[in-house]
């Protein structure tokens, strides 16, 4: 699409919707209406049918323009995973009911995909949907949701068919967050604050028109799910000695500090992470360019391993300090913030080989994705889900 | 170089203070309950306390003279194992080991025989105070000074990380007199005593900062005889052969408890322990936990043996440290994402050995050390 | 048994066959006659049915006593483990034909397992035995053979049955090294030197009574041969600082370096090995002390580890002159030797991790015999072995 | 600090380059031939080093009007990372790369004229003699020694790891004139030259010790202009990343080896890549190839901006070096016993690998480097 015709699109928008004197609500929901939210949309739907790069360029000019794009990070899991689950599933009246509020922040969207039971495994969930006239009813257990606490919707995947294989078994919906028998409950971690919320779900009824897709379809619509998380996660990609590295760096220097052993530690982790973030630049340069290759599918992986080392080489650089925990331990509910202090950082890393994808299973899709490896014998696959064994 | 030689099989003696150990322990003071001390203001429990002392742990080292039970290293390093499996909380480490081993090396017998009694009573909780700087395990020169003042001494100065400070009633202080450098028994409720508990990484072992600003001692308060720092390095290296055995028990409950998961947990159908992804992760815990023991237990046998000490601590407190760490951080992996959750145990281990490891000495510290005795 | 008639026992070979003007071979054939050979075999088959622990006081006798004990070494795989087997399984008449000979280094053994396509899965092993009249025709090939090109005998084990499940139809024979059709070559390694041989059967004629236990016992009868292998190999335990770790230090001190980085990974991995190395003695002394643990578990992979990083590492203590290496590459058959030159040294220990037992098998066996955790899905286990996929 | 942006997407060009050389070696020097001339006295094919002068190789970075192709270090990177890639032995390196590097970067115009057009044509074949020590890899002071002699000079001293030495016609003398560092191209047939090849743990990059005894020099065999010990440095650090980018063919090569064979090789009735002790191993292979690749690429891209050379030469001598001996090492393991064979091409690798890895400078001293121009 013509530079021009964006151009004049956002300049329109900028014009009859001067940010300086309009609420961000009200600005994106002009945003929408003009299809100026996910450019690649059909019209009528936040989109003129443009590319996925035009709207990195609309974006573009938006910031110029002064306007604020903050809701993309405010409603992340709505704005790059939901919208594009609703885009590739969902009816034309769930679109028009949903896409619009998710933009303006006004409805705040969560992911209900793990369990108890289901955490790399997440084919294997158990939380039932069973279908009582045009509704269905939930029962089960979701962890790990972030968002939760102030979601409005919640995009779930249930098992409906027991006694199909664990793949074919599952029924996705949108479900309203406050719902009676919906509970949140923060779940707090290894520093004491709770970035995660656990969900129960107690005889929530969910109406038959907030199923995405056919009964039955769920761990498709899961996929494209996941996939937009991919897209989302990304390679963070800091500047030359940004993120943790530069922080090692930093306490390195402030404690004037000059044991050649630890300054070949961090010398060596500078390297690793040097050869990470340049690795992350050629792969989006190659992606671009067209030419497909591996360098994308490591980052998440190397980034984890690298988070861990670095952080817990930061403490190590404090010493005697290094044993103290400055903000102390209590349960609590983060602020959103860059980057931690030494210590919460080495422990908040931790779970960088966990979170969204083990490095265990990283490393399964790299061997048989990428490389090409066989897989393993698989003992669940074709079995009924009720006759997977789950010890 | 000379190959010492000690016996590693367990006596009956030793097999019967791990069982009672173990029993006790896990009745009186299980997770669940340090769990409570932990977020508690002083993570410290007095009665407790009282009943380590009755059952003969506070002085398990002291000898019998002193109201001690007599015992050696290797019997306070089956208790210390037993403890850090189960990460038990309070002043033990800093005053029945740390504490005892400094005034029986450092103490003149007048003050011994006034000092121990009372420690292995549980009647004084003491600490050592030998730490001045953020970072670097040197503790001399000293920068906090002891003046004579009339016919006793006069004190200034700071220290940190003194272990558990904030319950201690006896602070043994390392200063620069002048003419050499002495160490003096401090009551901790003294006037121009500050003692302020800091957060800590590992919440099951306190810390304080404490400032000494013209604090009055008598006399019989300086407590040193002989080459003082001599004996603190001496001190020092037996402290890290003990820590180290109760890094093994930690260790070896971190690797015990992913062992079990693996077995119970299933994904895809299957115990994740069958995937060599988990298993080779738990085989390789397993050879760490027990190269781990090898040098703990060896260190421990030879405290008497100071050229070997020399090498034994050092080795111990390395190769313990760094296997303690790694299998924290691996079993926290094993478990996934109940293990990173604040309700699950494994956290409570991965803190106590990160900083376990930074306290007497990071493992390049005492690599060094090892280095110097060993002549390279 | 009584350390006196031991005590007497001994002091009557040494009278009868002075050390000093009796030849080796003489000697060993009169300790053999005496029981004195394996003390824990029945009287006749070169013991006294005293136990194991009563040999190891016989031959500190016997070294004391001026006389050689290095037929455990020349016929080390015979010795060892062959005479474990005979032991276990054969026939009295194949252990008077066999076990003499052997124990006085006339007949050198040596053992027939690995195989092109079958290294950690031994039992998946091709090579056939096909009866015919009371002879069996052997075809197929095995690799990593020790002392085949001196040996007279060589213990085989065979696929009689490639329709039984592929544990079952295995046969153990005794075979003549010497017999037409017994092609012996020398394997070269990657140092250019040949320690191990590759052995090609065509057509070789081994007489029934060559058998070792029932037709389709192999397995159970390889399982005893590989048993005392592990005895055989067990911790070697240096002197501390010796080994390839003393060669390191060594190193260091003579080329007078003062890196301190370099300097801790040295001591790091001085560390390491001393830790394997006061593990191995602790192992021993519970072992002796009748006390079951896992001590004992952890030397072979241990080893394989330190080896390698040891050697790696003195090569980088010798910076750039590690780009050489003295002795030159000239394919040959190495004399039984000592430690390596560093970079030999570097490249020998490579093998450390595969020769034995791969390291991932051993850490199957720590995780699963061990730590008891459970097994892989097998798909080979009880298919008829000529179904076994194998690529 | 400032982020240099390049642009990493390979030309039309650079793939035509890649295709050419990938299809060539493998027609004329694949591995077959590689393992005759590593047995041979001089691992020398001088059919072979015409062909490359013919393919416009030897000239590849030369200036056309001095007989070259003009082309620049990305090119010549995508040559070096295929000849890593087939182990190609031969002076290449030696000559092509590190000797004309050196010419261009310190000799006066005069000599680049007269040298680098027979360099290109492939006859003369050049090497850098600027090694003195057995360890470590300062290059400077030299204890090699011109005195002026006459008009000219006389040459005194030895130099060791000169790459190829025994192949060489012209050695490039890095020598102490008494007043500053001098450059000298010494005619290796002159008297007083000794050169003696050295038996190398890669045989298929060889090296040779160089002695000088009162080599006469005229006047013009001197060929430094400006400031020598900056160029020295700068000559490691272009030669490093172009070595870093041979490094990376190589490791790549084990890769897909040992990738390939988890494919085809079957145990206990499935391929072992199906394992996750293999498919991981491979997995992280991929990993450290790929990180490899990024530093080596950034590196030849940054080759005429010196302070961003300063950081991108070191971090790619050092991850290239460290991945390529791993991932070689690894592929051994994965191939299991047959890896180990001489008769297999696994350990060709390994050892091309190790001694890469000290050849310029080992990844800690690179890391050192690295330090130094970041301010760490």
């Amino acid at each position: 699409m013509s530079e021009d015709r964006i151009q004049n699109l956002v300049s329109e928008l900028l014009a009859e919707h001067p940010p300086e004197t309009t609420s961000n609500v009200e600005f994106w929901g002009a945003q929408y209406d003009k299809g100026l939210a996910w450019a690649w949309h059909p019209e009528g739907f936040g989109g003129l049918g443009m590319s996925r790069s035009d709207q990195t360029r609309i974006d573009q000019l938006l910031v110029d323009g002064g306007a604020s794009t903050e809701n993309r990070y405010l409603n992340l899991l709505g704005i790059a995973m939901g919208a594009g689950v609703l885009d590739a599933h969902a009816t034309d009246e769930q679109k028009r009911r949903w896409l619009r509020p998710m933009f303006t922040t006004e409805e705040i969207w969560c992911q209900l995909f793990s369990e108890p039971g289901a955490g790399s495994d997440v084919a294997g969930l158990a939380t039932r949907a069973v279908k009582d006239g045009d509704e269905w009813v939930v029962n089960g257990q979701k962890v790990w949701t972030t968002l939760a606490h102030i979601a409005k919707w919640g995009m779930i995947v249930t098992r409906t068919d027991p006694d199909a294989p664990k793949h074919q078994g599952m029924t996705y919906f949108i479900v309203d967050m406050e719902a009676s028998g919906v509970d949140v409950r923060p779940l707090y971690q290894i520093t004491g604050e709770a970035e995660f919320n656990e969900v129960f779900f107690n005889d929530v009824r969910v109406p038959d028109e907030n199923r995405i897709d056919a009964v039955g379809a769920g761990w498709r619509v899961a996929l494209t799910t996941l996939m937009n998380e991919r897209v989302a996660i990304g390679g963070g990609s800091n500047p030359r000695g940004g993120g943790y590295i530069g922080q090692a760096v930093d306490v390195w220097k402030e404690t004037g500090q000059d044991d050649p052993v630890l300054r070949d530690e961090l010398l060596h982790l500078w390297a690793e992470a040097e050869a990470a973030r340049l690795t992350a630049i050629r792969a989006n340069q190659m992606a671009s360019a067209g030419i497909p290759g591996p360098e994308g599918s490591t980052g998440k992986l190397a980034w984890a391993n690298l988070n861990k080392e670095i952080t817990a080489l930061t403490v190590d650089l404090l010493g005697l300090d290094g044993t103290l925990y400055p903000e102390g331990y209590e349960l609590s509910r983060p602020e959103r913030s860059g980057l931690h202090e030494p210590s919460k950082a080495f422990l908040r890393t931790r779970a960088n080989s966990i979170e969204g994808g083990t490095s265990e299973i990283m490393l399964n899709i790299l061997g048989e994705r990428v490389l090409g490896l066989p897989g393993e014998p698989r003992v669940d696959k074709d079995l009924p889900w009720a006759e997977v064994p789950r010890g | 170089m000379v190959d010492v030689q000690v016996s590693y099989a367990p006596t009956d003696e030793e097999e019967l203070i791990r069982d009672t150990a173990r029993q006790f322990l896990q009745d009186r003071i299980g997770l669940e309950r340090v769990r409570e001390l932990m977020m508690s203001d002083d993570g410290f429990e007095p009665g407790l306390w009282k009943e380590m002392a009755d059952l003969g742990w506070l002085g398990l080292a002291i000898a019998e003279e002193h109201g001690g039970s007599g015992l050696g290293p290797v019997e306070l390093g089956v208790l210390l194992e037993e403890m850090g499996r189960l990460l038990t909380p309070g002043p033990f480490f800093a005053s029945a080991v740390l504490a005892t081993m400094a005034i029986q090396q450092i103490a003149d017998p007048e003050s011994q025989k006034r000092l121990l009694p009372s420690l292995a009573a549980g009647e004084t909780i003491a600490s050592l105070a030998v730490y001045e700087k953020p970072r670097g395990w040197e503790v001399l020169p000293a920068a906090t000074t002891a003046e004579t003042a009339g016919d006793g001494w006069r004190l200034n100065g700071r220290k940190r990380a003194v272990l558990d400070g904030h319950v201690a009633d006896l602070l043994l202080v390392v200063a620069d007199t002048g003419d050499g450098v002495g160490v003096f028994g401090v009551d901790a409720s003294a006037d121009g005593v500050a003692v302020s508990q800091e957060t800590t990484l590992d919440s099951t072992r306190r810390q304080a900062t404490v400032s000494f600003s013209g604090v009055e001692l008598n006399k019989d308060d300086r407590l040193d005889t002989g080459d003082v720092p001599t004996a603190l390095t001496r001190i020092l290296r037996m402290a890290s052969a003990a820590l180290a055995a109760e890094q093994v028990g930690g260790a070896q409950a971190c690797m015990d408890m992913a062992v079990d998961y693996a077995k119970s947990r299933y994904q895809f159908g299957r115990p994740i322990g069958s995937y060599q992804a988990i298993k080779h992760r738990c085989a390789n815990m397993l050879m760490k936990v027990e190269h781990a023991k090898s040098t703990a237990y060896h260190a421990l046998r030879v405290m008497d043996d100071s050229d070997e000490l020399a090498i034994a601590a050092p080795l111990a407190a390395s190769v313990c440290s760094e296997a303690y760490v790694w299998v924290a951080g691996e079993s926290i992996q094993v478990h996934g994402g109940i293990g990173f959750t604040w309700e699950h145990d494994a956290h409570l281990y991965l803190k106590r050995a990160k900083a376990s490891s930074l306290l007497l000495g990071s493992p390049w510290h005492q690599r060094d050390l090892m280095g110097l005795a060993l002549g390279i």
